[in-house]
């Protein structure tokens, strides 16, 4: 079996579902000819043709109310942003069109936003957003953020599938770096389901994206020291999967939630108050969050590591909460 | 009040439809007055007094498969595309069996079946998801058209800017109409658009821009068809600037405070789109007292059955407020203390 | 003296403020002539003239554009939006324009948006939103919610001398029902720090805006039953308080926290966070959230009542802690 | 070439000075290549190779006290705004000492007191920040003048929109700048708008529109200095499109698959704007070629001097980053975890 990469892993299930469904088509700036800014759409303009892989003006707002009506008539677009910063652009249609379409007027919106997200890569304050937390709070929209090659194929299918519209944020500093062998068939990956990237008993680490593997650099390091890491890699973030996190807490009684987001407002503290409103009686030590510095993403090497949440962070939050 | 064009070409029958749909759009507007004065609707009203004729011309000018997206002041383009009075009363009283279920308010409500997608409250985002509905009829080589409506205010938003370029660039099978009423909300056309007119913003996208009198219903009806028509032959998408009037607030609760003396009164008498195209229809069709009579009898018995109807209708279950966020899961958990 | 309304407070702040900085000024949708949907800005526009009350085009991304950019330029602008709702079709400007300015470049952007937000008024899911949650999560901005009648001039009087973008949410609710007499003198209500609106000792109550009532009715409830609760109205939402959050945690050791924003996503996750981090010992009981249902704001009365919070779930919420 | 209008006018100081800043430009930006493919730029590298006259004579046309906002091919600008060489390559390599402290990237920098606003990534933004630093020119009086540039890709944006039709209506002191260079990133102009030209979007906003070569250093120059007095005497708004050609990939990483065969050299050969001032240097003004050495041995002094100073610059620290995210707090607190 050959390994594919994460971004490979991506543009393979657009293939596969644009092939197996003609409503599939793909839309958004500089995705056709060029194959998109990170050449995730490479090729598939040459092989489906100019109307089902479109190059539009630099126009989110446009680019997302296009893609909305096209799904009401059943189409099933995928939108890309051409980096995730700029879905704040077309917040207005998502958060207030899209994300209500259904359930005011019964109108269906099944279509994927996409696009790449996060940071890790130097790309300064504009290349660089976790876009997660506005939309984790808004009723209607899905969040999927896959951390392996094979979870970018099977929730990107998945997504697709949808009968609502899923954003999924895809990690540019897992594009090259991930790879992994695609299981056969027809991979789904299911939304809504969290993965335990490893088992464990002392330390419950729950994250998703980019900081999965940083997790699990931090199980490695604190296996060393005879500390057994549970990390759980919640791969939807909308909506989440309380029975993972639920039996995650049960199972190791101390957590960290770890993520890349700055830390006021971010989805850390969402799944804190899940777990005491849940299963607050078998909590041995507060819920800690490592999570990026609440500044703008700066540019600079030394000051990205710093306001970044590094490996060694989620060490020092697991050995803390093995004081209690 | 030219019935050049097209327009001159339309069957008898069909002038007299154009008739019943105007008045029977005022009709129901008096009633949702009336019944808003007597606190039976939920939320404000918002009237197309004095602008029936832009709504209904121009919906008149597309086929059943077309898909329209209404606008506030558009009641009239939604009942030609079939959308009923009594749905329209249901929907301002927020009933259980309302359009939206009670969920939203007004013309916000939508079937794809009959061709009509309400818009929502952020003023042109309704453009860009046209551009959407109809680039799926190019994708998919259907010989359909869409219409899409917004106010001389909406003009100004980002929506309504990066809907119409993206439609135009796409050659999308799209008809942009501009209700230019003289109004935003208090705000004058001077304060939102230092254009001469709004019709000249079609060739910033490279896109057929007209203008029409859009208080003469066969003008609107004819410069809607040409634009349709082109639309529908590949030809892409056009700007129709109509020029009518707001002779109501913005909302029934406003007092017009900011308007000039006079100017309600003057296009109130000198400008009624109904009233203009009774004469042409009694002068040049040579249609009997009677039979506009009939029709507005019609338009009332029509108005006065879907009362009724809706005033029998139930509100909303509370709970019924947690289904159908998605389509999976379909239902959403009340909160633990309101299962007690 | 004599009493004011919430709203003629407001009125009152922009009037002090204009006449003492003729940098003060005012603009958006209709603030002009007509003085505002809500009235807010009536008269002003005849007082101070047209170039300090500034009728604009519908171009939320325009007002809060050029908000900042006058902003840059010494000015003080305080921006309306018609309803807070329309917020949304700014958010790119505001999060990585105006949140960032002085960040990335030492460009001061003291600006204040100001807008009617909120519910329990019918206004349906585009009149009625509360849109704080994306904010919070916005490194950059201040987020103020009154929710009295003095606090609503005091905040925004200090909202448009801070310098910063400062976003006061005042709540269409409680224009014209809540009313108070306006404190002698230069009124200045500190951003960032809370206050104690009933204090009490058994049970907290942690809320803002217009469910500090609903809590205040639910602490008079539970005191016929011998219960004594403290309601902190947090007043200002970002930089948040830590310190009132951390004293009535110790001071009661039992907390509900009350918002009338969705619950995924909305500020209680942050809140229950943070009292994990800082205090979590000293909770007797897990923190508990009473907030709306996670559904766009229906607009029938009946689906309204169910969706958001209601005074008879505080209390059920606090007598839950009590059993602990 | 023509020096018609106001750009005839210019002593021959002027001139040469034109010419100066062009080329600093591309001495300076070909000296960040050197440095990007040795790896001590942090970030992509953006070029604005053949596009110098488009900047320069642009800027070059307001005053110290006016204020622009540049884009990513406006070095030149920048340049003649105030920021030195030494700034613009330590803000490439994202040094303690860079204008933004090694915490935004390129060309992402501002100064107030040199009237001069960087970008920021979310295209067309700048043009409503502008809207509103010129409208705090017009409320105060001040006979100052605003000049935003943006890409023809950026029109398509809702920001554009909004920003240029809120200074249209308030008549603020504007020149808006479009600069099409051919393509957005892949993007040719024919997606990115259906218009025969950008300076065809005027009319939709009631302003003044324009048109010139890019490439041509004085009509790039005149056209804009006609806008400059018409805002400066009240006149509102003026669009002006610049036609000019983008010969680097968007980026340096970008290898341009997407152009087709010769048309990158063509531009070079026959339409470089440094080469055809130099002709016109020659030719018409009369000027020594020792005395254009001269100017490019003063660019390259101080790109050499600059690049000396930058490279002896340090990485900031990283708790650096936690300052001015607001006045107050002044200083965001690190995470306990690394206060260990
Ligand atoms: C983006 C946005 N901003 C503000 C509003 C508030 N608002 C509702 S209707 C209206 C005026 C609309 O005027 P126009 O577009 O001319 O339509 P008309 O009511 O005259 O038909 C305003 C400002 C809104 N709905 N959406
Ligand atoms: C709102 C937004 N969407 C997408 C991008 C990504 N992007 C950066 S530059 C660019 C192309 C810009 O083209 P143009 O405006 O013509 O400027 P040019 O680079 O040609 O000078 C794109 C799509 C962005 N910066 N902002
Ligand atoms: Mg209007
Ligand atoms: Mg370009």
């Amino acid at each position: 079996m050959t390994e594919i990469t994460y971004l490979d892993a991506i543009r393979e299930a657009l293939t596969e579902e644009m092939e197996r469904d003609p409503n599939v088509f793909c839309l958004g700036e500089d995705v056709g000819v060029f194959g998109g800014a990170f050449k995730v759409t490479e090729g598939l303009q040459a092989r489906f043709g100019v109307n089902r892989v479109i190059d539009t003006p630099i126009s989110e707002i446009a680019i997302i109310g296009a893609a909305a009506g096209a799904a009401h008539m059943g189409m099933r677009p995928v939108a890309e942003m051409q980096f995730a910063d700029f879905i704040a652009c077309g917040y207005d249609l998502l958060t207030n069109y899209v994300a209500t379409s259904r359930y005011r007027t019964g109108l269906a919106c099944p279509m994927v936003v996409r696009g790449p997200s996060g940071g890790y890569v130097r790309g300064g304050p504009f290349h660089s957003q976790n876009p997660e937390a506005a939309f984790i709070h808004t009723p209607g929209l899905k969040i999927v953020c896959p951390s392996t090659a094979e979870d970018a194929k099977g929730l990107l299918k998945s997504a697709i599938r949808d009968d609502d519209c899923v954003l999924y944020f895809e990690h540019k500093y897992l594009y090259r770096r991930i790879k992994g062998v695609m299981p056969a068939g027809d991979h789904l990956t299911p939304i809504g389901k969290a993965r335990t990237a490893r088992a464990g008993t002392d330390v419950s680490i729950i994250t998703y994206g980019a900081t999965v593997w940083r997790a699990l650099e931090a199980a490695d390091e604190l296996a060393k020291a005879n500390v057994s890491v549970e990390v759980i890699d919640l791969r939807t973030l909308s909506p989440l999967d309380d029975e993972a996190i639920n039996a995650t807490v049960k199972k190791t009684n101390r957590v960290v939630i770890v993520h890349e987001d700055t830390r006021t407002g971010g989805i850390a503290g969402e799944i804190t108050a899940r777990i005491n409103e849940q299963c607050w009686e078998w909590l041995d030590a507060p819920v800690l969050r490592v999570t990026a510095h609440d500044v703008p993403l700066p540019n600079a090497p030394s000051l990205e590591d710093f306001v970044l949440p590094q490996t060694a962070d989620i060490v020092a939050a697991a050995q803390r909460l093995l004081t209690y | 009040m030219a019935a050049t064009g097209v327009a001159a070409k339309l069957p008898h029958a069909k002038k007299l439809e154009l008739y019943y749909w105007m008045k029977l759009t005022r009709t129901l507007e008096e009633r949702l007055v009336n019944l808003h004065r007597q606190n039976k609707l939920v939320g404000g009203l918002f009237r197309s007094l004095g602008q029936e004729a832009d709504a209904v011309g121009s919906a008149f000018a597309i086929q059943p498969t077309d898909v329209l997206s209404s606008l506030t002041r558009n009641l009239g383009s939604l009942l030609i595309k079939g959308a009923t009075p009594v749905e329209v009363i249901r929907q301002h009283m927020a009933t259980a069996d309302s359009p939206t279920r009670g969920r939203d308010l007004g013309l916000h409500f939508a079937d794809i079946d009959r061709g009509f997608i309400g818009h929502i409250s952020p003023l042109g985002d309704m453009v860009a998801v046209m551009a959407g509905v109809t680039l799926s009829f190019k994708l998919r080589g259907e010989a359909r058209v869409g219409l899409v409506y917004l106010g001389d205010g909406a003009t100004s938003t980002g929506a309504f800017h990066e809907g119409i370029n993206f439609a135009a660039v796409q050659r999308c099978p799209l008809v942009v109409i501009v209700e230019n009423n003289g109004y935003a909300y208090s705000t004058p056309i001077a304060k939102q658009s230092a254009a001469t007119q709004f019709s000249d913003k079609a060739a910033g996208y490279g896109v057929a821009g007209d203008r029409a009198d859009g208080n003469d219903v066969l003008a609107v009806y004819d410069v809607t068809k040409r634009a349709v028509d082109r639309a529908r032959s590949g030809e892409g998408v056009t700007l129709i600037e109509l020029v009518t009037y707001r002779r109501r607030g913005h909302a029934e609760h406003d007092n017009q405070s900011y308007v000039p003396d006079g100017e309600v009164e003057r296009w109130a008498t000198e400008n009624d789109p109904i009233d203009r195209y009774v004469r042409v229809l009694i002068d040049r069709e040579k249609v009997e007292r009677a039979e506009i009579d009939a029709i507005d009898a019609r338009a009332l018995a029509e108005v006065d059955a879907a009362t009724d109807a809706a005033l029998a209708s139930p509100q909303p279950a509370g709970a019924d407020a947690l289904s159908d966020v998605y389509a999976n899961p379909s239902r959403v958990a009340a909160h633990w203390y309101r299962n007690k």
